[in-house]
């Protein structure tokens, strides 16, 4: 049989990377980002990448180290703060940023990886979002039509895998994987921990594994909390 | 003489009503969750893939996959439910958030909001805020009513970017509540803060409204 | 609390039916089809139905109680075979029949519940199901226009619910039902058990309790077999 | 003289591969799962929602809730995964099963499938199979060569309405194969079934096809 399991980052992303390639990246902020895969994109050193993300890492962390790279030309985001390399490149135009309302780049992903190439939403409508684009009335109300997103490879990290590419994520570290997980052209998934095919109630896999055409297990997370919040516990 | 942040989230969280499913933006709006009134069920949505969010978690309890949209660690409840982000804004433009609770940068007297981006300025993005005003039933701004220069924030049309053309149903701001029609009916002047007058309100708006206090 | 518990499918429905509305139910073929509140919907006595689902039942089960009372005016549906009054009332036209494509009538009521008014899909193009429908072509093919649907109420059958309405399906039992489950105006589910609140890994659930309004715990399934096939056991 | 069933099956199931996600349809097709080569790692997707669809459970040991696409009793696999029938049109639509092997009424030399209704009969509709012609990325049908009353299937034109135009990749009948070019290349016949000649296919085919035999 075919294995979709790689020993590592380096390994799974093997013959994948180019200059110019699009790359999708899960995560919201730096949760549930596939660390491994980041690191191993910018040590592939592959340059001019589009980069599709709902976030583009914050300084020092995710992403961010492949555009401290200078490897990224483009970026659809929803939102890209506490990034400072990022804000000077883009008021310096060194770098082209494409907004996309979070709901809008979700939706994208998800019809890109199920074969829809457009669909109406009425986020965005009036603002400058819309502009350029179709506006047309349903229901009496005014949307804006949007199209599928795929890219040529998608990193995704999930919480646990099988050989088979099945995946479960874990809390709000789902968030954009799923969608990516299916817009790839080739899909690359890192998990936490491989369990062995048959271990998972197929009720509750996230991910089926056709979706996945490599699968590792990384290493050495992090995790990095961007924002610390916590309550005091009631004395007794 | 004006609300204080703490008093505008508790005029706005009098929009709650028992069973609703809301999500509240950063800032202001956070302090929400903390006015919920005793004995009534709102569960609090979090775009990025959480129904139920409860409380930040004890010093050490922190968990790094299980955070808001603010991007801060929050805990479960036993209610919550995890999704994906698609799923989790399919409940957002489908309509199924009874109420959105956000900050404002400006908003028109027709109900524009602009929130997310100053010309000039970098742009951060507008993250989930368009999808929020263009999807949730009922949207309620918290502002406050002037910039530090004194110019209103209230205004006739707005000067800054969109965020949605038509989406605020309720305006509140450190001085003054207001009711807007989205469907062009204009705005309505229902509440003053304590001590504020409609005097001070006339100065300091460039929205026009009717006056309907009681 | 508010509540969101009915003691059975009579009272989930009471003062949801009425002439004329239009209703989706979850299944495929008869498997998890939610029996008690076809049941009950039959026992209202509405008329002139709008039933969207994949199927509508097959002879003496499942939508069939419903069309057989006389109760249905137009259908929705992929597949209607293994249905002789349908097959009768549909030639003899005293019944309407939309057929959609499998997978554009989930996408359909997908886009609904998701507030997506129309998108577009390879599905139908050249055939019958793109007559009198906008089509245009994306990335040099040519697509459909479709629209997304919703529905006064939605009847979902779950495996497995909570008091706050998060739901679990079983197997394949859960095809059309979380879909609906997002796309009715007011959706009832009927579920085999109800669990305590927080019993639930929020990491399993399929329908968060948002899209669900009532829930009761349904009552001698019959869980009809339409092809019971079997293998022989091999000998030792 | 002519291929059975099974040999039909046989020469479709020649069009698998190692890692296959496949679908196959009602009739022949389905009889594809019985020949899978040794050694060959195959998915069966159903697409009423599952992914590993495993043999007919032993008598006594049928579940209600655990059909295929054909509403027969199955088993599940180690591998196996359900999902909603969104998400399984998803993977049909988006491009991400491998094959489709499927019957039919009619086949065109241009590639249209005519397999879900004759006019003036019952319409039982067209399940999923619209879907599969035009999401899937190989499209193999299986069918009979002939009408009983001698007419050939594989036409000019289709004459019954179709499933789907220009998706048909390769044709297996029980008389011959042909490789059909959806991009209007035309049809090609490539493999004649054992004792059928090239006279025998001229003389029982509508359709024009350039002979490639070996």
């Amino acid at each position: 049989m075919s294995s979709k399991l790689y020993p590592d980052a380096q390994h799974a992303l093997a013959g994948l990377t180019a200059d110019g390639i699009t790359v999708m990246s899960g995560g919201f902020g730096l949760c549930g980002i596939p660390e491994n895969l980041i690191t191993a994109l910018r040590d592939s050193g592959a340059k001019n990448l589009t980069i599709i993300g709902n976030n583009v890492g914050c300084d020092e962390h995710g992403m961010w180290l492949v555009l401290a790279n200078n490897q990224i030309r483009k970026v659809l985001a929803s939102y890209v703060g506490e990034n400072k390399i990022l804000e000077s490149r883009y008021m310096n135009g060194e770098i082209e940023i494409e907004f996309n309302p979070q709901g809008t780049l979700a939706e994208r992903i998800r019809a890109g990886g199920a074969g829809i190439p457009a669909f109406y939403t009425r986020t965005g409508y009036g603002t400058a979002v819309a502009e350029g684009k179709e506006t047309r009335q349903f229901n009496g109300e005014w949307h804006v039509m949007e199209t599928g997103l795929t890219a040529d490879i998608a990193l995704v990290k999930a919480w646990k895998g099988d050989a088979v590419g099945n995946l479960m994520y874990r809390k709000t570290a789902r968030n954009f994987n799923p969608m990516m997980a299916t817009a790839g052209r080739v899909t690359i998934a890192e998990v936490e921990e491989l369990v062995p095919v048959g271990s998972f109630d197929p009720d509750h896999i996230h991910t089926p594994g056709i979706f996945v055409q490599r699968l590792f297990v990384g290493q050495n997370y992090t995790k990095h909390i961007e924002r610390r919040t916590t309550r005091a516990r009631e004395s007794n | 003489m004006a609300w204080t942040r703490e008093q505008m989230a508790a005029r706005a969280a009098r929009e709650l009503q028992e069973g609703f499913y809301v999500n509240l933006g950063i800032g202001i709006p956070t302090l929400v969750a903390n006015v919920i009134p005793d004995g009534m069920t709102v569960t609090l949505h979090s775009e990025n893939g959480m129904l139920g969010t409860g409380p930040f978690p004890y010093a050490g309890e922190e968990d790094a996959d299980l955070i808001n949209a603010g991007k801060q660690t929050i805990t479960e409840l036993p209610q919550t439910s995890y999704f994906s982000s698609a799923d989790s804004f399919g409940m957002i433009r489908g309509g199924h958030i009874n109420l959105s609770i956000l900050g404002g940068m400006q908003v028109s007297e027709s109900g524009d909001l602009a929130n997310w981006m100053v010309p000039g300025k970098m742009i951060k993005g507008m993250g989930g805020a368009m999808d929020l005003v263009a999807g949730v039933g009922r949207v309620v701004v918290v502002m406050d009513h002037c910039e530090k220069s004194g110019e209103s924030k209230f205004k006739a049309s707005c000067t800054l970017p969109l965020t949605g053309k038509g989406v605020v149903d309720l305006l509140v701001t450190d001085l003054a509540v207001f009711e807007i029609d989205r469907r062009g009916g204009g705005a309505r002047l229902i509440e003053l803060a304590e001590g504020v007058t409609l005097a001070d309100i006339e100065a300091k708006t460039d929205a026009t409204f009717e006056n309907c206090l009681g």
